[in-house]
């Protein structure tokens, strides 16, 4: 177990600097830089100013040299100040973190509270009316843009309760934090449900025509029993990873909901950064999303082994 | 025991279906989803195909006078603010969206499966750079991903097409790769191999062709997702850029100011949108059932 | 015939179709048999000849769609069953009829414990606590001689050897001490040392339950060790009936006289090398499109026109050996 | 009537400005939030919508005088003012903040968009602790409208740039608390204000929301009391009056020219006759008819009447080629020109249009290529991203570009001198006369208003007959509130200078 | 015998086992672990033993299918072991395999025609009109009917299907034929049929036949010699009167008592051992049958036994009575 955990470890390693790599060479290949930006609003440049902020920024040196000294500070904790705000990145960065994890996490709750039991119905029912609407349904969750959706449930609650659930950044009440997330967390849950339900309807359909179904079957046992002791337990392995995959597309998949419910989360800021070409925050954001997501993997494997004896038992 | 009318049965079952077309009207009776998916499509790709012929005006010209109008005999799902026709600008839109969905998927799914195949083939140094590879573009968002590329490609339709290409790579080869791995494992193969054929004969004569099946399914249901994958990046202001119609823009820019007041320009695009999308994955859907041999009754 | 009262399972005129993109299967066609308490039945045939699809109609677990049982009647103890409710029919199975599949290696729920898998089975029937039912499961492990009953009543299947996992699936199916007991190819999966050990078990804890018991295999020795009495089916018909010493000692069926020479016999000690078997030529018929007359005369050396034309009636030859062949008469001096 | 104390005020935002410090920016989305921390020497009346000489009104100073031939001005400073901080103001912060702009002191800002300014002013001397004086090259009038913009606040001479940047002191009404990027800006009332009662308000708070729809729908919803100023587009305009009849709403211009840059160093529009022809080309009331359902307004360099005070008259406005209502005539005459260069219906012209990858730009671009259609030219976009923009028109990397230029003040020497003038950085075409060059700096030297608007008509129009940078509209712009909130006044010939907020209050 | 065609020496194949999501290395099944035997021309040597214990192992290793981890393959005389991909080539002219599932086999997109001919033109023996020819003869051969070329291995049924492959093995005209359990799919009436056919080409063409099932009765059918595996090793080896008259190794005894004996009348099933296979990742030291044997001494779980010759080439690896195996 240790030996694996010690690979484990370095294969996220090499992903993590990897994607160091990539993110860093990826950004100075996108044209333009904060200076030019900077300068951009006053609608002219000035090339001494331009020429003294690209040495106080570093980003006069060789590309080489800037990768040496950003991930070494990485490594010594030290991230580097907001080329925009000039405050320390991990300063903006760490109070967005829980906002986006918080609406994800609500996001994959709902997807997987909804998602699971009606795929299971869905299977169950296969070839019915009812597993054609169910299906139906989850398709167009996979089929409508999340920004239309969201403005349409903002344009909706506006014309019909006058109320709109924007973000709220103080929450006085528990029920008002949950308020705050609740509604872009289903929006955006609607689409991970939608997966969610396709991935156990087919696995359950796997799964119930596996010969261990015709055996609880023969032993007398109830379908409620069929279905939900011996199937799911079965076919909910691979809906684990998709949850884990879902976990990970989210951060990304939520720049749009963020946008568009104007929450202040990572995603969002991400995307900002990126229009601002400010660098330290890129890069240590994606980072940190990076660190995020091979961790959510590396979780799913191991939830993987809880719920599958055939693995958990050959360590 | 109930009677049974074992004619009824039997062409429920599709006994009867034989024969090209009775087969295909036999799968379309069985999977009405999978066949309305594929009308859908149809329509879409003969949209895109006649849309010179089938588009009433001109999409690009610009029409003051008849700014914003209504819905209308003459404006069938009315106008833009620039009071360009939006009918026309929807079937024009259908071949930006078709560009964008099988020119990303053609893309990415043809590099994919080069990768995907040569690294299950030569499970060696090569495989190893490639699952790590694979690793990094799927734990950076795909969107994020796309954002960059576009970004530093500059916004135009095939850039598009590339930045949407990319994340879509690894996707295609860990298929195509886990497919291989297994048929490799077949006895076929082995017996390929014992005739003396060369990796690279085997690999395109015998392990490509059953990689096919999976393959088309994963590219219907790409195609839905590309044309998604296009409009968030319209929506964040890096899609396909002006005078393209691509309904993605059309749908982002349009909801920002007139979800009220012009509806149809909403509408009519987020219609056309998710019905695109909807259909390819209903017929994908119905393609996988087909296509899998597992799932045959 | 025997005491009624003996006669635990009764079937008449069975008829299983399965309704399918390429036509109608007949699966089981008309086929009747019964079983006494403590006898063995064993039905033999081809692979897909229908003997699978027998043992799942018995249990009303033909798959549907596409299957559906069509016709006749199955009486267990008295009760038709294909007259019950499901809530009724599930009170039955895995009671009074049990079923041992063919694949140990895949009829084992892999995410669950064996004990828990046996224990569902008891709990499902018999008015039992938890602690009461965990010790009959491991009671049922030991009947079936798996070594360290509580230890292994803890593994998951896959922790277990094909031969054990067998066992266990025996242990379930035998935990309510069924009144009959279908055993579907419970061998066939596994090497012939441990085929041996296995249908000696089954064998022995039939005798200690007096379980009626059907056995289904494709294997002439297995049957010839084991049975008492003998069906063999060809192409989802009943083609001949006998008990065990009679059918072997006199096939009626050109069918079974056929199987029966080509397989080889082992010690072969006494044959020279490579002598050639004896061959049934042709190909088993599909199901669906079976031709008007009986379905093996097209690989039938004793055909004749009759053959093509009219299906044979199951007649009895003597002794209830009973066979389905215009030329059953004849079949022992034509060989 | 008399205001009402306390209540916050919740306006959105749309768009993170990059920093805090007003200096620094160039755009107002930095002025409007943070305007209300600051003081200027001079102040336009806050309560007055047109800007002018007139309504100029002293603030941290208390009175000027032009002396010295009207080589100097000379301001006397308020006394016991304090900035936010506790320190006291003196003059020496007023040196420092625009030795600072003139690039002559030790630190520096990071940009300095509006050094050129100061060009006329020759240094900045204090006499004593409240007395200030600008000695300038030459007489400059203007020089007065430039220090009494939104854009020209007083910094404290203790506080480094850098932490202006981040985190401003002033001795404006309110003080600044935080500023989220991406999430939010927090002011609160400045108890020790030098004018006493004000502010009313007990803060503002500004909620940054760069989804126009998102924010739209949250301020009917209630969520805010005022919609972020001049951002409400006109058709967003009719969805707010729809859904919230009782919204106050006003459109007015915001002293920004939509305009064409065009690149007359390279083919094709090296040709004169070529770029006549396209500026006779233009429609310009189907672009405002598009744009603004009419209401926008057609001028030249300066911000037409009633709100601009320098528009020339109608009638000599449209004295100029293209500027005449009938388009059909005016395109007939510019199709000659197009075949005098050698394009004709079989040989079109092929152009790219460069404009920045967001709609106010993209837009009037879209109207511009279908309107060139019609005399053989086709158009192609191509959009740009912010980044790359400016950098790519330096390079000259471009044939058409549709741009915006937005002026601070209403006042011809900020405009001329910075869009037009050889060698000024925001000269972009590289337009130089040396004989207008000569009128910039005539009118920027006369005293006397009435001829002064002489030469600036007779400039502007000069300006446009040289298609030097062809002027298409003006835009019009729509800024709404909840009816309680009061006192907020929206400026109709800049964008810029109106934002103290210490006059507005709430009737709740 | 005559001259050895094939002879394998002290052959190894150890296949690590990986385990877990990271499937790393666990142990290591000692799939083949030294296995020896030669086969002469024309000679059938049948292999038999339970499953896994590692027959197809030995079967795709002769073949250089599988890389055997040590030992020695000579084909020939010549030694075939580390010959590269390309070395190798011409020799694979020479020995074909045919295996168990006929229907995984042959790859469902291809014709029976193309599959048959594809050994062919990889070899490029033969193209267009020439080839289709040669397919045809084939066809004949194994009893298929050449209009049958056009047709997909879906469309034939499963003895067609094992006489496709048969055909694809002979178009190669290959001295030595590795059978890997080819009848073990087929129905019992079909097996005789598929047999039959191996016998009458052997005795047309004078192939040699490594021929592995695990069904004694069908390799005592067809076989000249049988030997008898048990976890990765050759216990007992003889021709295959010898063998079935006299099974020394008491897990040949064992196997041979299993076989239900199609005679209601002979005696009943009686095991004659205990206990399940023990995995080949761990296999017991000494004799690896010694956990499951009747005779089982305490040498036996220390010593492995060699294979020793017991006279008239009849070759056990037991302790018993000085290696011969004999029980008293
Ligand atoms: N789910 C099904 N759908 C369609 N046909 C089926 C299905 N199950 C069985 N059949 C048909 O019923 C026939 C009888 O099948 P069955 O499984 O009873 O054969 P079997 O005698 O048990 O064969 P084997 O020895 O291979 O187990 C087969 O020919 C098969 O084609
Ligand atoms: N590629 C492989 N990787 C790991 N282990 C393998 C591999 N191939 C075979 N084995 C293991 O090697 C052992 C011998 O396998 P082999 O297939 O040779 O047995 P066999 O005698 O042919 O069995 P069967 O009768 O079931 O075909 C088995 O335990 C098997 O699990
Ligand atoms: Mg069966
Ligand atoms: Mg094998």
């Amino acid at each position: 177990m240790f030996a694996y955990l010690v690979r484990r470890l370095f294969l996220m390693l090499v992903t993590l600097f990897g994607i160091s790599i990539v993110i860093f060479f990826l950004l100075r290949i996108v044209p333009g830089n904060i200076v030019d930006i900077l300068f951009a609003a006053a609608g002219y440049v000035d090339p001494a100013d331009k020429a003294n902020l690209e040495k106080e920024l570093g980003i006069d040196q060789p590309l080489v040299v800037q990768y040496v000294h950003w991930i070494g500070g990485f490594l010594r904790g030290d991230f580097g100040y907001s080329y925009v705000s000039e405050k320390p990145a991990l300063q903006e960065i760490l109070p967005r973190i829980p906002i986006t994890a918080r609406l994800a996490g609500l996001a994959l709750l709902f997807s997987a509270s909804i998602g699971i039991p009606l795929g299971v119905i869905s299977a169950v029912k296969q070839g019915t009316k009812l597993d054609y609407a169910l299906r139906v349904v989850s398709l167009s969750g996979l089929s409508l843009p999340s920004f239309w959706l969201g403005l349409l449930i903002l344009t909706a609650s506006v014309a019909m309760f006058g109320q709109m659930p924007i973000f709220n950044p103080n929450p006085q009440t528990w029920l008002e934090a949950f308020a705050t997330y609740a509604v872009p967390a289903a929006a955006v849950g609607f689409r991970s449900a939608a997966l969610t339900m396709r991935i156990t309807r087919s696995s359950m359909l796997e799964v119930l025509r596996q010969d261990y179904i015709r055996t609880a079957r023969a032993k007398g046992a109830s379908d409620a029993a069929v279905n939900y002791h011996h199937a799911l337990k079965n076919a909910i392995l691979p809906v684990i990873t998709v949850i884990g995959i879902e976990a990970a597309f989210l951060i990304g998949g939520l720049i749009v909901t963020e946008t568009v419910f104007n929450i202040p989360g990572v995603a969002r800021f991400l995307v900002e950064a990126i229009r601002w070409r400010d660098y330290p925050i890129v890069q240590n954001l994606v980072m940190f999303i990076a660190v995020v997501v091979v961790f959510a993997n590396f979780t799913v494997d191991m939830l993987y082994a809880v719920f599958d004896p055939r693995i958990r038992f050959t360590e | 025991m109930a009677t049974i009318d074992y004619d009824l049965e039997l062409k429920r079952a599709g006994a009867n279906a034989t024969g090209g077309w009775r087969r295909v009207l036999f799968l379309a009776r069985r999977h009405v989803l999978g066949a309305a998916g594929l009308i859908i499509m149809t329509v879409f790709v003969f949209t895109a195909i006649f849309a010179n012929v089938l588009a009433r005006f001109d999409p690009l010209t610009v029409d003051a006078a008849h700014a914003l109008a209504r819905p209308s005999a003459a404006h069938w799902m009315g106008t833009d603010s620039f009071g360009r026709d939006v009918f026309s600008r929807i079937i024009h839109g259908a071949r930006i969206s078709l560009a964008v969905g099988l020119g990303s998927t053609a893309l990415g799914g043809t590099i994919g499966v080069i990768v995907g195949l040569t690294s299950g083939y030569l499970s060696g140094w090569f495989d190893l750079v490639f699952q790590r590879v694979s690793d990094i573009l799927q734990a950076l968002p795909l969107l994020v991903l796309a954002l960059v590329m576009t970004a530093a490609l500059g916004p135009s339709l095939p850039n598009v097409i590339i930045a949407i290409a990319i994340p879509l790579i690894p996707t295609v080869a860990r298929v195509i790769r886990a497919n291989t791995l297994a048929l490799r494992e077949q006895p076929f193969v082995e017996a390929a191999k014992s005739i003396g054929m060369s990796e690279v004969r085997i690999a395109v004569r015998h392990v490509l062709p059953n990689t096919l099946a999976p393959l088309i399914v994963l590219a219907t249901a790409q195609l839905g997702s590309t044309i998604l994958t296009e409009a968030s990046l319209s929506f964040l202001g890096l899609g396909i850029p002006e005078p393209y119609p691509s309904w993605g823009r059309m749908l982002s820019e349009s909801a920002a100011e007139y979800v009220r007041t012009a509806p149809w320009l909403v509408i009519f695009p987020g219609i056309a949108i998710s019905l695109a999308v909807f259909g390819t994955n209903l017929f994908g859907d119905a393609l996988r059932d087909i296509l899998d041999p597992r799932q045959r009754g | 015939m025997a005491d009624m009262s003996d006669l635990v399972l009764d079937v008449k005129n069975l008829r299983t179709v399965f309704f399918t993109n390429s036509g109608l299967f007949k699966a089981v066609d008309d086929v009747s048999f019964t079983v006494r308490r403590g006898e063995t039945l064993a039905i033999v045939g081809e692979s897909g000849c229908g003997k699978s699809v027998t043992a799942l109609s018995l249990l009303r677990l033909v798959p549907d769609p596409p299957g559906r049982i069509v016709g006749g009647s199955v009486t267990l103890e008295g009760t038709d069953l294909l007259t019950l409710d499901d809530a009724e029919m599930r009170a039955i199975r895995g009671n009074r009829i049990s079923m041992i599949f063919q694949e140990p290696m895949t009829s084992l729920n892999p995410v669950m414990r064996i004990g828990h898998q046996i224990v569902e089975a008891v709990r499902l029937h018999r008015n039992m606590s938890a602690k009461e039912a965990h010790d009959l499961a491991i009671e049922m492990l030991r009947l079936v001689r798996i070594p360290e009953p509580a230890r292994r009543a803890r593994e998951y299947p896959h922790q277990l050897s094909g031969g054990m996992r067998q066992r266990a699936m025996i242990a379930m199916a035998l935990a309510c001490r069924p009144a009959l007991l279908i055993a579907d190819e419970p061998t066939t999966a596994l090497d012939v040392t441990i085929q041996a050990q296995i249908l000696a078990l089954i064998l022995d804890l039939q005798k200690e339950l007096g379980t009626g018991l059907v056995l289904i295999t494709h294997d002439l020795g297995v049957v010839a060790q084991t049975a008492q009495r003998v069906i063999v089916m060809y192409a989802g018909k009943k083609v001949e009936e006998a008990s065990v010493e009679a059918l072997f000692a006199a096939p009626k069926h050109p069918y079974t006289r056929g199987l029966m020479a080509s397989i080889p016999a082992v010690p072969a000690s006494d044959v020279a090398p490579q002598a050639r078997l004896n061959e049934i030529p042709g190909t088993v018929p599909s199901l669906v499109r079976l031709p008007a007359g009986c379905a093996f005369a097209p690989r039938c050396k004793l055909a004749i026109k009759r053959c093509q034309e009219e299906y044979p009636p199951l007649a009895d030859w003597g002794g209830g050996h009973l066979a389905a062949c215009w030329r059953a008469a004849e079949v022992a001096e034509v060989a | 009537d008399e205001g009402k104390q306390g209540g916050i005020l919740r306006i959105y935002h749309r768009d993170s400005p990059g920093n805090a410090s007003i200096h620094e920016g160039a755009t107002y989305s930095l002025n409007v939030p943070f305007m209300p921390v600051f003081n200027n020497l001079v102040i336009y009346k806050q309560d007055v919508a047109q800007n002018s000489m007139d309504t100029i009104v002293p603030e941290l100073a208390e009175s000027w005088a032009w002396v010295n031939d009207n080589k100097t001005l000379t301001f006397k400073l308020r006394q016991g003012v304090k900035w936010h901080d506790g320190k006291p103001f003196t003059s020496a912060d007023v040196k420092c903040t625009f030795d600072m702009l003139m690039g002559k002191s030790q630190q520096k800002f990071r940009q300095n968009p509006r050094k050129a300014w100061y060009n006329e002013v020759n240094d900045v001397t204090t006499n004593g602790d409240f007395e200030v004086s600008f000695n300038l090259k030459r007489p400059q009038p203007s020089l007065l409208a430039l220090l009494a913009s939104g854009y020209t606040p007083v910094y404290p001479c203790h506080v480094s740039p850098a932490e202006m940047r981040t985190h401003p002191i002033g001795t404006g009404p309110f003080k600044f608390v935080e500023f989220k990027a991406n999430e939010s800006i927090k002011l609160t009332r400045n108890p020790d204000y030098w004018r006493k009662g004000r502010p009313y308000l007990d803060g503002i708070e500004f909620t940054i929301i760069p989804n126009r729809s998102t924010a739209i729908l949250a301020f009917v919803a209630g969520k805010f009391d005022m919609t972020f100023p001049t951002e409400v587009s006109i058709p967003l305009l009719k969805d707010v009056k729809s859904q919230d009849p009782t919204a106050v709403c006003v459109v007015e211009p915001n002293n920004v020219s939509t305009n064409i840059i065009v690149n007359s160093t390279a083919a094709p529009f090296d040709n004169a006759d070529i770029r006549r022809a396209m500026a006779l080309a233009l429609d310009r009331k189907a672009f405002i008819n598009i744009m603004f359902e009419g209401q926008g307004d057609i001028g030249g360099t300066m911000e037409p009447a009633p709100a601009g005070l320098w528009a020339m008259p109608k009638e000599m406005l449209e004295s100029i080629p293209g500027y005449g209502p009938d388009v059909k005539a005016n395109r007939e005459e510019a199709k000659k020109l197009m075949q005098k260069a050698g394009y004709g219906p079989d040989k079109h012209l092929a152009v790219k249009v460069s404009t920045r990858n967001i709609p106010v730009y993209r837009d009037p671009a879209v109207i511009l290529i279908d309107q060139l259609k019609s005399i053989y030219i086709d158009g192609e976009l191509d959009v740009v991203e912010t980044a790359n923009w400016f950098p790519k028109i330096a390079r000259k990397d471009y044939m058409l570009g549709l741009n915006l230029t937005g002026n601070a003040v209403d006042d011809p020497d900020q405009s001329f001198y910075e869009n037009y003038s050889c060698g000024s950085e925001r000269n972009y075409t590289n337009y130089c006369n040396k004989e207008i060059e000569k009128l910039f700096d005539a009118q920027s030297q006369e005293t006397d208003v009435n001829k002064r608007k002489k030469l600036v008509w007779e400039i502007d129009k000069k300006l446009q007959e040289d298609v030097a940078r062809p002027i298409i509209f003006h835009a019009r712009t729509g800024t709404c509130w909840k009816p309680y909130v009061k006192g907020v006044t929206v400026m109709s010939n800049s964008s810029y200078n109106g934002y103290r907020y210490e006059d507005v209050w709430m009737d709740k | 015998m005559t001259e050895a065609l094939l002879e394998v020496t002290d052959l190894k194949k150890h296949y690590p086992v990986r385990a877990g999501v990271l499937r790393r290395q666990v142990g290591t099944v000692h799939a083949v672990d030294g296995v020896s035997f030669a086969l002469g021309i024309g000679e059938t040597l049948g292999l038999v033993g339970e499953s896994g214990c590692g027959k197809s192992t030995v079967a795709r290793s002769v073949l250089r299918l599988v890389e055997p981890t040590s030992g020695q393959i000579r084909l020939r005389g010549e030694d075939i072991t580390h010959l590269s991909k390309t070395e190798l080539r011409p020799h694979r002219r020479s020995m074909q395999i045919v295996f168990q599932d006929p229907f995984a086999s042959l790859n469902p997109r291809m014709t029976a025609g193309d599959i048959v001919g594809e050994p062919i033109a990889v070899h490029g023996l033969a193209s267009g009109k020439a080839l289709e020819a040669r397919v045809a003869k084939l066809f004949e051969q194994v009893g298929l009917r050449p209009d049958q070329m056009r047709n997909f291995p879906h469309q034939f049924s499963g003895g067609q299907r094992q006489r496709i492959c048969i055909a694809r093995a002979l178009a190669l005209e290959p001295r030595l034929i590795v059978c890997d359990e080819p009848v073990s799919a087929l129905d019992v009436s079909i097996q005789a049929q598929v047999i039959n056919l191996l016998i009458d080409l052997q005795r047309q063409h004078g192939f040699s036949y490594l021929f592995i099932a695990h069904d004694l009765a069908v390799v005592a059918h067809i076989s000249h010699r049988v030997a008898v595996m048990y976890l990765g090793r050759i216990v007992e080896i003889a021709d295959k009167d010898e063998l079935f008259r006299n099974p020394r190794h008491p897990y040949t005894q064992a196997l041979l008592a299993s076989v239900p004996i199609a005679n209601p009348h002979a005696k009943k099933i009686a095991p004659l051992v205990d206990g399940d296979v023990p995995s080949p990742v761990n296999p017991p030291s000494g004799c690896a049958f010694h956990t499951r044997c009747r005779f089982a001494m305490e040498r036996c779980k220390t010593e492995r036994p060699a294979l020793v010759d017991a006279g008239v080439g009849h070759q056990v690896a037991c302790l018993l009575n000085e290696g011969t195996g004999r029980s008293q």
